[in-house]
């Protein structure tokens, strides 16, 4: 789960890490009186979950009324990477004399928590890191002992951080890191954390990515979350809990597992078909899962044809196929052809069950995908 | 012989007397796994699929002299559960549940580093050895006696490979589903490990997906390391980048890495043929044998 | 560093732990106020840092406000094995059908904390651990984890604590222990914690002794230290800082280091004397301290002898020398004869500046002994 | 030969810059030892008692290629220096710093433990090989080179031994003061261990004291392990029992043990002879030269 930058910004300023001054604003109005306020230059930035926010036009500086007013007037409501904007932060533009990056993640390789730190911050971290990895100083973290003073003064001074400002960016990476275990995080960052002519330090942009898994103990952090779907179909998967990516071809897919989805994509891929989506409907699917996963699927007006693999394991054939006779009965005829493969547990009882006047069954993964590709074809 | 577990492997289930548990207990004890005992707090004295149930892992170990044990607890739960087999020093703990917390898994790896027990899983199918013992939630049906060892990180993919090699006649020595979570007990490299150390082991069927960099440093160590020959499938030729996770995730991560290609390229250096569909590595397999 | 019972309770019940209601009392009148307002039966405690008050006669229940006004009265003000009482807590009764014991410390031998439950708990636990060690169940606890709630569990089992009420004693056990942690606590102790008819849990007494080297970062527990003393001379070696133990012999001495000092009295027994005083004036003492603890030892009526022995490391003998002139400066002749013995750094500068009209100076460990002992049984 | 230290090893001063930390610094570069570095945050670039300090320990090690240190780093800020040094993978830290919290001090010893430093003290006076090298606070002039090595929970009842065999013409190969704290991270079985597999160690010097169970658990090593013959002294015979800990340090502690009388009888059940006087000690390591 995403905070957008104005949350993740609450949740640091509460714990000590200094940002700048902001306001929060829905409406042009809103954001000149937070303007106002604040005192000039201010930034305007959309508040979407959309990395590249600036090169895309979500941000803005602004150094007095009119041209605040033209800029939340033309970010709010605009469309950015297919999200709708509908609300700004207003945010004092501090004078910096140096950006940093600062960033907690979890090292995948390594099983560990690792602390970043960086001397080139206020761009593109990704492109630092592949170009110049040695700008970007690491410090791996001991999940049993949470980061030493030590480790957080460490990573600052080999980011060739030095003098009298070392000890405050310590204090906000150790500050980060302890944030970033508090809120169950999957990412903290600052990137740009400022450093102001005066030696003060501002976090001036702020990421934190929550673990999904870990929600149900964040009650506060939980409570902050909003949903955002560029489209119904995601949504609607939102809804119905399922994994679900949108693709740009035809062959609607729905499968269970993730690794078994992906196998039949590829399989599309490889019989010369184009998939129109990626959909786990998860482990042990009751026949309800199975009806929505099909409604979904129909839904998507790019789809030509549809896939449906289950191999049973936990999830059994009968329910399966009871499933998908439910989505289909109030069908006479299906608006475009469904093919059915079932594996594994109770296989053969699902098979038996299913409606073969509506659906193709399929007793191989390979001749399924093909028959499937051949049905997409034949609409296209 | 077979890795991990056989049919003298003695069985609890942490969590037997919730829904999932008490039904793939039953499931286990089905298929012939020597199942002792459970062990859910506050449940001790209970009976549950014909075993007795205790309060703590440590009286079900000691009364039962177990060595291993499967785990359905809740995930809220479930890292305290791991920590508790870990402490009572089992040879292997499968955990099955799906949806720990990552930072609790961070945990419960950096004291299984310390341990000399094998964690397998968190989110997986868990592990079989055909005719002998299964420890998790596999259909035990699919499986057959042979002299293939299989490792995936994926749960029905891996049901479809070892699908195509039973259909084939090729059986299997042991199978383990390593689970999909970002950070697992034993990673393929441990698999391989022990498949290379067994003897009845003739060659190894490994399914890999995209993400992470687990597969990539296993071509090293099957370059490196090992002499029986391995064939591959790797999940998520086609898959988009997607949603990316946030910047640093990838910093970390690294570029160039945890896509197909970079899997499929490391392994075919490695010697490895990676299978286009489950049918190839079936294919790939039986070349070898 | 020592809580009362009634500070202990305050902060086990801030935590969560449930404690008998219970109110302090500094006088009869307010007592007596109390036991009315909690409702009778009330037990009244002397608040002292002594052990072992119930058979001291510094516990009594009373069943009505005549028993309690009694009690009050005759425990306020009462000398408990050398401590004045100037505060009770009068606190609800409870009925319990039930009394177990919960402990946290560290345990030296293994380095690491250790958890322990007894279902033997409202007497001497030392007794119980000595006469059936198996009656308290130990978890050690990994200092880098802290405990883990299996380990509260299993240790609450492991006391042959079941039924519904274990989940109860387990959850107060962790919290017993994160207050340990969290209050750098040496000992955190509730003996008994009471199960009730209800199946409630009640921590009827409460021990929380405080590691004095962390007590700069436990300003709230730093705060509720109560200095108490038996005697002058123990309030005077606390205002100067000293590790003063006194005993029951004439020999006054004064030493640099816990090992060189009690090999000091060791010796001053070998050679049939008896140590007055434990007195280590700790390392790189200054003048001013010297002269302190010779103060503090004159003023010692039971010393008859005094032997001064410093073997400087950082304490540098020309320093020690200056104080011990410093503090006899204002005698012509001195009330007792002092032994002195100088060794290590400085020691040969040290003892040219000693004025020698007044001290007799050694430079041997076993001389100086000697000397001493001499000097006290020619006074004796 | 000698144990932990010699004119070679090359020491870092940790909190070099404060007064403590300069005035030893300066002494240990005076008796000759090899001090390479100070580390201090925030220090970086200066230069205290002739050598360069530097902002962190990694670098200071790194730069001068240093394999042990002494801290003398305030007690709030210790253990996190202690730590520091333990991820550097120095072979030798002497934590002379009085007064770190005792839960700290179980953190730190919990990290040691992985690792393959010594560590020794807090609250001790240091190691010195005569004549080598110091690292502490020990008066390096009562120490003399010879075939004695010495082991003492106390400051300056070691000086007194230790003068005692000096005076005698009996030097010493290193003397250890691993501190009197309740956790210490060289305990009188380790340093025991290091004199026994040193060849010019030719007889141990042992002074203990009063509570704890480390005298007690050294007499069952020397009798089951050691050839190298040992002297004890125990220093707290006429301490009375005094301010008790509270039970729960009782209970742990066991009785019976920690007294002057059980360490005596242990030693002396172990082959030890126990010193009645520091000198006593010295005529007893004096009879087995």
């Amino acid at each position: 789960m995403k905070l957008h930058e104005y949350q993740a910004k609450a949740v640091f300023s509460d714990a000590g890490i200094p940002t700048p001054d902001s306001r929060l604003a829905t409406t042009v109005d809103e954001a000149v009186a937070a303007g106002n306020d604040i005192g000039y230059p201010v930034v305007v930035k959309a508040q979407v979950h959309v990395g590249g926010r600036g090169k895309a036009g979500g941000i803005e500086v602004t150094t007095d009324e009119a041209e605040l007013h033209e800029a939340a007037d033309s970010i709010l409501g605009m469309d950015l990477k297919g999200y709708h904007v509908d609300r700004v932060l207003v945010e004092a533009a501090v004078d910096f004399v140096d950006e940093l990056y600062l960033g907690v993640t979890m090292d995948r390789n390594e099983g560990d928590p690792v602390a970043m730190v960086s001397s080139e911050g206020g761009v593109d971290i990704e492109t630092v890191a592949e170009e110049t990895p040695a700008a970007i100083a690491r410090e791996g973290v001991d999940p049993a002992f949470g980061i030493h003073p030590y480790q957080a003064r460490k990573a600052v001074y080999d980011a060739g951080i030095g003098g009298d400002v070392a000890r405050d960016v310590s204090s906000v990476l150790a500050t980060l890191y302890d944030l970033w275990v508090d809120s169950d995080a999957s990412e903290a960052e600052i990137n740009p954390l400022m450093l102001t002519e005066e030696g003060d330090v501002a976090a001036a942009d702020a990421v934190m990515n929550i673990d999904d898994d870990a929600l149900f103990r964040q009650p506060d952090l939980a409570e902050m979350e909003e949903a955002s779907y560029t489209d119904d179909l995601e949504r609607k998967a939102g809804e119905y809990g399922f994994d679900y990516v949108r693709l740009s071809g035809n062959v609607g897919i729905i499968g269970n597992g993730a690794g078994l989805v992906m196998a039949t994509l590829d399989l599309v891929d490889h019989y010369g078909g184009a998939p129109a989506n990626f959909l786990d409907i998860g482990g042990g699917a009751k026949a309800e899962r199975v009806a929505n996963a099909l409604d979904m699927v129909f839904a998507d007006e790019n789809v030509d044809s549809v896939l449906f693999n289950i191999f049973g394991g936990i999830t059994r054939g009968d329910e399966v196929a009871r499933g998908i006779n439910e989505a289909l009965s109030q069908f006479d005829e299906l608006p475009i052809p469904v093919v059915v493969r079932l594996a594994g547990t109770n296989a053969d009882e699902g098979m038996e069950l299913l409606t073969t006047e509506l659906v193709h069954v399929e007793r191989t993964l390979e001749n399924a995908v093909q028959r499937a590709v051949d049905n997409a074809e034949g609409k296209a | 012989m077979s890795v991990l577990v056989d049919a003298d492997t003695r069985v609890i289930v942490q969590g037997i007397t919730g829904g999932e548990g008490t039904f793939h207990a039953k499931g286990m004890i089905e298929y012939g796994t020597n199942v002792v005992a459970g062990a859910v707090p506050g449940n001790g004295g209970q009976e549950v699929a014909g075993v007795p149930v205790y309060d703590t892992v440590h009286e079900a170990v000691r009364r039962e002299d177990a060595d291993a044990s499967v785990v359905f607890v809740p995930p809220a739960l479930a890292a305290d559960a791991l920590f508790e087999a870990l402490d009572t020093s089992l040879d292997l703990v499968v955990a099955v549940t799906e949806g720990i917390p990552t930072q609790d898994m961070a945990k419960v790896t950096r004291r299984l580093s310390e341990t000399e027990t094998h964690l397998v899983g968190p989110n997986c199918p868990g592990v079989i050895t055909p005719d002998e013992a299964k420890l998790g939630i596999l259909p035990g049906d699919i499986f057959s006696s042979g002299p293939v060892g299989l490792v995936s990180r994926s749960g029905t993919l891996t049901y479809q490979v070892v699908d195509n090699l039973s259909n084939r006649g090729v059986g299997q020595t042991t199978a383990i589903g390593i689970g999909g979570d970002p950070i697992i007990g034993t990673s393929f490299i441990d698999a391989l490990e022990l498949f290379e150390a067994d003897e009845e082991t003739e060659a190894v069927a490994m399914c890999g997906e995209i993400g992470g960099e687990d597969e990539e440093q296993a071509a090293k160590y099957i370059a490196s390391e090992m002499d029986t020959p391995v064939a591959a499938f790797i999940a998520g030729r086609t898959a988009p980048p997607g949603k990316r996770m946030g910047h640093a995730g990838a910093i970390v991560s690294g570029s160039g890495t945890g896509t197909a290609k970079s899997k499929i390229d490391a392994l075919n250096n490695a010697g490895v043929p990676v299978g286009d569909t489950p049918e190839e590595i079936a294919d790939h397999i039986e070349d070898v044998l």
